[in-house]
């Protein structure tokens, strides 16, 4: 045994509320991006994790996908942030409140 | 040793990772981010998933990363470009702080009910003849569902981040 | 065959609905053509279904309608002898209006919106003679209402044309509100609403209930058909187009009552009560509306009133126990009387738009044909020996005189004295509008062909109806009595009082021809009247009415209007709707457009999901 | 992988490649409407081909089933995606969208949600879903010269990845469970006596928030009226009906197999389902902007749908399917009135921009009036049986509260579908000429129209398709 599963458990949850108060409090969309980057990473610990307690080899290939996903993801919102910057001269997201009600 | 490993380098991830999130300046950001990726991939190399590991450390910290910095720099993004107009808000982080809380009594009941050591992560090793077999193998189809979307994410990127009919954008249509 | 039969409702459907969508893009001649073409193969359709007709009849389901539980709803059509008939008539006389209608309506701006509603009325018609269940029959007897309130009130733009559409709506609502009733009754108890099933069942039920279904379903029937007391939207209704009066208010939709007493015969004949109640309101109502045609002024007011009286008379058969003659009556009927509406259209144009008969008068001149034309309708309608309505009003009067209790002799006082009162105001009508010289200041407009040759094939039919039902007298074989398999529906007099009674009614003509005669040969504006006021408008029926139950009623709504309504149920419903508005708008303002508010509101969202469940692991 | 499950997938290989040809047609050939059509030809064939292909086998690499209902839900949303395109043709024109890309994004979307209202495995449904939002985040921004697309599009992502973090951690949470991505044993394995039970219900609440996001329950509905405004309106309409149908589609075999260890994950929906309703519905209320209101309607009529699915069961599922159908139907022809109502620079969509325009206009805007009230559930429109078919197995089921809720909501909802039908025909016009809609806008709004109609007055035979493709 290398540690309880429980252990794992709270590793990734640090990381995934980290990610997430990142997403939260900041207004720079980049970093609102890199904060739903590291959300993603703990899921893949968390999967690696399971993976190995339960000793099998899906959790690793669901990895995987979420990997390609994620890079898919980034390649789109990365395309976005261009576009928008483009047209707005920002990336600050308080400037995207046009439409509201 | 493996176990003492697993605590460095969760702590090293979580500082990293915190430090990441803190920056004011995005690049520092994504340079932390790195290092914490780089913990992560031997956390998952440790956890029995060395292609995985490598992956991480490719796709992750060498991709995906390096197109953040590589977008930040394009767009010369001021460091100080959201300082907050209004002061701290604590509104936003009263649903962290209790979501946090929430959990936390969450693992508690959770340790509760299976007592710390039943249920521990064995040491483990998928070898990457295992991996690619199952990839391939039992996955092949999920492996060509995820193929075809990538191709469309590279166009609707190339698409979003084109310039208006004019010369091609480097932004989003090569990755 | 199924598929002809099938085609007899569907053709005037699909006519309607292309005109409904695509009418006002056609060119306007092939509008018309559509919409006579459909009724015409809808004819063509019910002759080639007719070999069909006997003895058990044709039957076909279409597709399932409703379906849930034991309770289902098929759409199914029955065309049995008496559906058949009744179906070629409709078919029939409609094809010959809708003619007259191509002409009629030449240079109305809305002829589309007017053949769309024909033909859909048509089709209405037809499903309540088609129909193989009460539901189903339901459904087109709303749907002729909403087609003759769309007609009535067809020139919307004039207050009065469209107070008379309501009027004919709300108060035919009525009489369906009974019919209603009466059909969940009859489903609640046979489980089915199949008129066959709920026909060979009837003598389950204790004679209570048949009673009041039948009374139920003699409502029903009282609003469409305008019986008492149910009548008083039938003269308004007149603000229509004439070949709507002439389809709807003469031949087809007032007979709709008829057809569903006879329909459902089987079930009101067992209860003696209800047969009473009904040859009562047929007699009375024959009676009320012929005094009332004595006195009115409008030329398409007297029809109407006549054909309430008319059918009246059918009632009356019905209530008689004689299905034959009450069919009988209402075939003969539909021909003069649709000969009559139409030829009275044919005048009015003449006359220039013309509709009191107090300004008309010499209109033998201005058109010969329309004149005889005419004149062979009234003669049908005053009961003319050896014409159709003569053998049909006779029928029923032998029939009412063959029961021979104090009860039946008494109707058949009334029907004769009705008889000669229909005779004279026929004469009225004849002297008024033909002889003398034209009172009005119009000149004459001209008449479109179109509007002429329907006329003198109804004519020929309604001279000639008698011939259907010929009594054994004259020679003939009754065949509709032998059609409708109700022979037991022969008279069973001797023969000298059968001699008797002819010359009776042949006397009460003559009766009334004369004393038209020498009241009416000239024509003088005669001072009003109280008698003469009282029948003009119609025993003041309306005023009673609006006495007895709309003022109350308006009372009765502006007190809960002012008091329930705007101090209590808006109180409450406007401070409901506010309350739900700021809530709305408190909500709305949680979407103020910012990312990081709507990326909270996930973070509170998993929180509640969170909690919820941790909230049940304590408990 | 091998020739049988290529096979027993052919509706969506043709959907995946078919965008392919396309999209690589699509570059060396501009011509918008070509591709519009040949997409929808594509859509079409696909929703053929899985109506009456029987495939070979039952369940396709332990990810996907091609059960009937996978197969009717394939062909439900392939119709969807070709009447989207037949829609747009005039539109992409009109916007200068890129035919082929354009066509070849949504062709693949379609894939992806039959993919996942096929999904047998967490990891097919994690993959399906993604492969469609993904391609949705491009649509949304479609429009290149439109600040309001673009903010759409922004708001759109976050939300989605977001939403995808989320969706990947209950599968995570659920995985180290029950050791299974397979729906039989993973939903076996939290069973009630199982001993990682509690982080199963972790993983499904974080699965709730993921879902929530998708089918915008309250309260994680905010983006919606935004991302629906700022859309394209075809794009819009696909959002407000295949890509929430997709997910609930999914979602209900998921919760069906939970069984009798749903209960708490009952009792979430059934809050979750009273702030829909309620929540949707008043905020419905103040709207003044045609898609605005649309989209909180949408999320009220999520609300009823989670009713349906909270009963479960036959009942519920039947009730559930018949609705999403009839609701689809209805917000799709909104949305293409919109759609075909749009201007060059614009679309119309504010109410003092519609004021009159019924006169001007008369079919399409009794077609979106007839659209409104089936929402609104008047009958004889196919909305009413919808919403009775919900309520009574409601009642039925002993949710009388929620039953109860659902009536009064949709009660009060008759407001905010009433007020735009009055403004539409009011006698003060402000509206001016549109310009005329084109034949292929006609034939679907008009066939969307028959069908409300149609399922309103005729309801059996859908309801018995319904009830034949239940698993």
């Amino acid at each position: 045994m290398i540690v309880p599963l429980e252990h794992v458990l709270i590793l990734s949850t640090i990381l995934f509320l980290l990610g997430l108060v990142c997403v939260l409090v900041r207004r720079n969309l980049i970093m609102i991006l890199i904060g739903i980057e590291i959300m993603l990473n703990a899921v893949g610990l968390l999967l690696v994790g399971a993976s190995a307690f339960w000793q099998q080899i899906d959790g690793q290939v669901m990895v995987i996908f979420l990997m390609a996903m994620t890079s898919a993801e980034v390649s789109i919102s990365l395309a976005m942030v261009v576009y928008l910057n483009r047209r707005k001269g920002t990336v600050d997201v308080r400037a995207f409140d046009e439409m509201r009600g | 040793m493996a176990t003492w490993m697993f605590y460095i380098l969760g702590a090293i991830t979580v500082v990293a990772t915190l430090l990441a999130i803190t920056q004011r300046n995005p690049v520092h950001a994504v340079i932390y981010l790195v290092n914490s990726f780089f913990a992560l991939a031997l956390l998952f190399f440790l956890l029995g998933a060395p292609l995985v590991a490598a992956w991480e450390v490719i796709i992750y910290a060498g991709a995906i990363m390096v197109l953040f910095l590589f977008i930040i720099m394009m767009l010369e993004i001021a460091p100080g470009v959201e300082a907050d107009r209004y002061g701290p808000n604590w509104l936003q982080w009263l649903p962290i702080l209790l979501l946090a809380a929430a959990l936390g009594i969450c693992t508690l009941l959770l340790t509760g009910l299976d007592p710390v050591g039943s249920n521990g992560v064995p040491h483990w090793y998928a070898s990457p003849r295992d991996f690619g077999y199952a990839l391939f193998k039992e996955y092949a189809l999920a492996i060509e569902v995820v193929s075809f979307q990538l191709l469309f994410a590279a166009v609707g990127a190339f698409y979003v981040g084109r310039p208006e009919r004019k010369s091609k954008s480097p932004a989003g249509g090569d990755r | 065959m199924t598929l002809l039969l099938a085609l007899i409702p569907i053709l005037p459907l699909f006519g309607g609905l292309v005109n409904a969508c695509f009418g006002s893009r056609l060119p306007r001649p092939l509008s018309a053509l559509i919409a006579c073409g459909a009724v015409l193969g809808s004819f063509l359709a019910t002759l080639g279904c007719w070999p069909g007709a006997a003895g058990e009849g044709l039957k076909t389901t279409l597709f399932t309608w409703l379906q849930s539980g034991s309770f289902s709803a098929e759409v199914g059509l029955l065309f049995d002898p008496l559906a058949a008939i009744m179906a070629l008539m409709v078919t029939g006389v409609a094809s010959l209006i809708h003619l007259y209608a191509a002409g009629y309506m030449e240079d109305d701006s809305d002829q589309a919106r007017f053949f769309a509603l024909l033909n859909l009325f048509v089709f209405a018609m037809l499903t309540i003679v088609l129909a193989d269940n009460l539901l189903l029959m339901f459904l087109g007897w709303e749907g002729v209402g909403f087609c003759s309130y769309g007609l009535i009130g067809f020139w919307y733009r004039k207050t009065e044309n469209a107070v008379a559409g309501r009027k004919a709506f709300i108060v035919t609502r009525i009489g369906d509100l009974f019919f209603t009733v009466g059909l969940l009754w009859l489903f609640a108890r046979f489980g089915t609403i199949g008129i066959e099933a709920i026909n060979s069942r009837a003598a389950e039920l204790d004679p209570t209930t048949l009673t009041l279904i039948s009374l139920l379903l003699l409502g029903g029937a009282c609003g469409k058909s305008a019986q008492l007391p149910l009548m008083s939207w039938l003269p308004d209704a007149m603000a229509g187009p004439t070949p709507v009066s002439a389809l709807i208010h003469a031949a087809t939709m007032v007979t709709a009552g008829v057809y569903l007493l006879c329909r459902m015969f089987p079930l009101v004949s067992l209860s003696p009560l209800a047969m009473g109640v009904i040859a009562c309101v047929g007699v009375l109502t024959a009676f009320y509306a012929a005094t009332c045609a004595l006195a009115q002024r409008e030329i398409k007011r007297v029809l109407a009133y006549s054909t309430m009286s008319q059918v009246g008379y059918m009632f009356l058969a019905v209530g008689l126990d004689s299905v034959s003659a009450a069919m009988f009556h209402l075939l003969t009927h539909a021909f003069f009387k649709a000969l009559l509406f139409m030829g009275a259209g044919c005048l009015i144009q003449l006359a220039g738009h013309e509709n009191d008969i107090f300004q008309m008068g010499g209109m033998r001149r201005r058109s010969q044909t329309v004149f005889w034309l005419f004149l062979a309708g009234l003669l049908c309608l005053a009961g003319a020996p050896l014409t159709g309505g003569f053998f049909s009003k006779d029928l029923i009067l032998a029939t009412a005189f063959a029961k021979g209790d104090p009860f039946h002799l008494g109707i058949y006082g009334l029907g004769v004295l009705t008889a000669g009162i229909t005779s004279l105001y026929s004469f009225r009508l004849a002297y008024l509008l033909f002889a003398g010289d034209f009172r009005g200041e119009e000149l004459p407009h001209e008449l479109p062909k179109l509007m002429i040759w329907p006329l003198p094939l109804l004519a020929l039919l309604g001279l000639s109806g008698g011939l259907l039902n010929l009594p054994h007298l004259f020679g003939g074989r009754s065949w509709l009595s032998g059609w409708l398999e109700r022979e037991n529906d022969l008279l069973q007099i001797p023969l000298q009082s059968e001699y008797l009674l002819l010359g009776v009614a042949a006397a009460v003509f003559l009766l009334g021809w004369l004393v038209a005669h020498f009241r009416y040969r000239r024509f003088a504006e005669r001072e009003t009247e109280v008698c003469k006021q009282f029948f003009l408008t119609g025993w003041q029926c309306d005023a009673f009415f609006d006495r007895l139950l709309i003022r109350p009623f308006r009372k009765l709504c502006y007190f809960c209007w002012q008091g329930g309504d705007l101090g209590l149920i808006d109180g409450l419903v406007e401070g409901f709707a506010r309350a739900c508005l700021q809530w709305g708008h408190a909500i709305r303002f949680l979407a103020d457009g910012r990312i990081s508010r709507y990326l909270q509101g996930f973070a509170w969202g998993l929180l509640l999901i969170v909690g919820w469940f941790l909230l049940q692991a304590v408990r | 992988m091998n020739l049988l499950e290529l096979q027993s997938l052919l509706p969506q290989l043709i959907l995946a490649l078919g965008a392919t040809a396309v999209l690589m047609g699509g570059a060396w050939l501009e011509n918008r409407r070509f591709w519009l059509l040949c997409g929808m030809l594509l859509a079409l064939v696909a929703a053929l081909c899985a109506a009456l292909y029987e495939p070979p086998l039952l369940e396709v690499a332990g990810m996907y089933s091609t059960s009937l209902y996978a197969r009717f839900c394939t062909v439900v949303w392939s119709l969807t995606i070709a009447a989207t395109l037949l829609i747009s043709c005039r539109y992409a024109d009109l916007h200068c969208f890129g035919g082929g890309e354009y066509a070849a994004l949504l062709l693949f979307a379609a894939a992806g949600m039959s993919l996942l209202s096929a999904a047998s495995s967490f990891v097919g449904l994690f993959i399906g879903l993604e492969a469609f939002t993904l391609v949705l985040y491009i649509l949304i921004a479609f429009n290149r010269t439109d600040n309001r697309g673009a903010e759409a599009g922004l708001k759109y992502l976050v939300f989605g990845a977001v939403a995808t973090g989320f969706l990947a951690f209950g599968i995570a949470l659920i995985y180290t469970a029950t050791g299974s991505f397979h729906f039989a044993e993973a939903l076996a394995g939290l069973q009630l006596d199982g001993g990682l039970r509690p982080l199963g219900l972790a993983g499904w609440a974080m699965l709730l928030v993921a879902i929530g996001f998708k089918i915008s329950l309250v309260p994680f509905h905010l983006w919606t009226p935004d991302v629906y405004q700022g859309a394209p309106a075809p794009i819009s309409g696909v959002m407000a009906t295949a890509a929430k149908g997709a997910v609930l589609t999914a979602f209900l075999p998921l919760l069906a197999g939970l069984g009798d260890a749903a209960g708490e994950i009952k009792s979430v929906l059934w809050l979750l389902a009273i702030l829909t309703m309620l929540g949707g519905t008043f905020a419905a209320l103040p709207q003044t902007n045609l898609k605005r209101m649309l989209a909180y309607s949408s999320v009220a009529h999520m609300g009823y749908m989670l009713v349906a699915l909270l009963i479960g069961g036959e009942v519920g599922g039947q009730a559930l399917l018949f609705y999403l159908v009839v609701y689809s139907l209805a917000t799709f022809g909104a949305f293409g009135v919109i759609t075909s109502w749009a201007l060059a620079d614009e679309e119309i969509q504010e109410y003092a921009e519609i004021r009159g325009l019924g006169y001007l206009h008369p079919r399409r805007s009794s077609a979106l009036a007839a659209f409104l009230f089936s929402l609104a559930g008047i009958p004889p429109l196919a909305g009413f049986f919808g919403k009775f078919g919900i309520f009574h197995a409601a009642l039925r089921s002993g949710y009388t509260e929620l039953a109860v809720i659902g009536v009064l909501t949709s009660l009060i909802s008759l407001y905010y579908y009433l007020r735009p039908i009055i403004v539409l025909f009011m006698q003060d016009r402000s509206a001016y000429q549109l310009r005329s809609g084109c034949r292929e806008e006609f034939i679907l709004l008009g066939s969307c129209f028959a069908a409300i109609l149609l399922f309103g007055v005729y309801p059996g035979p859908l309801l018995e398709l319904v009830a034949l493709v239940l698993p």
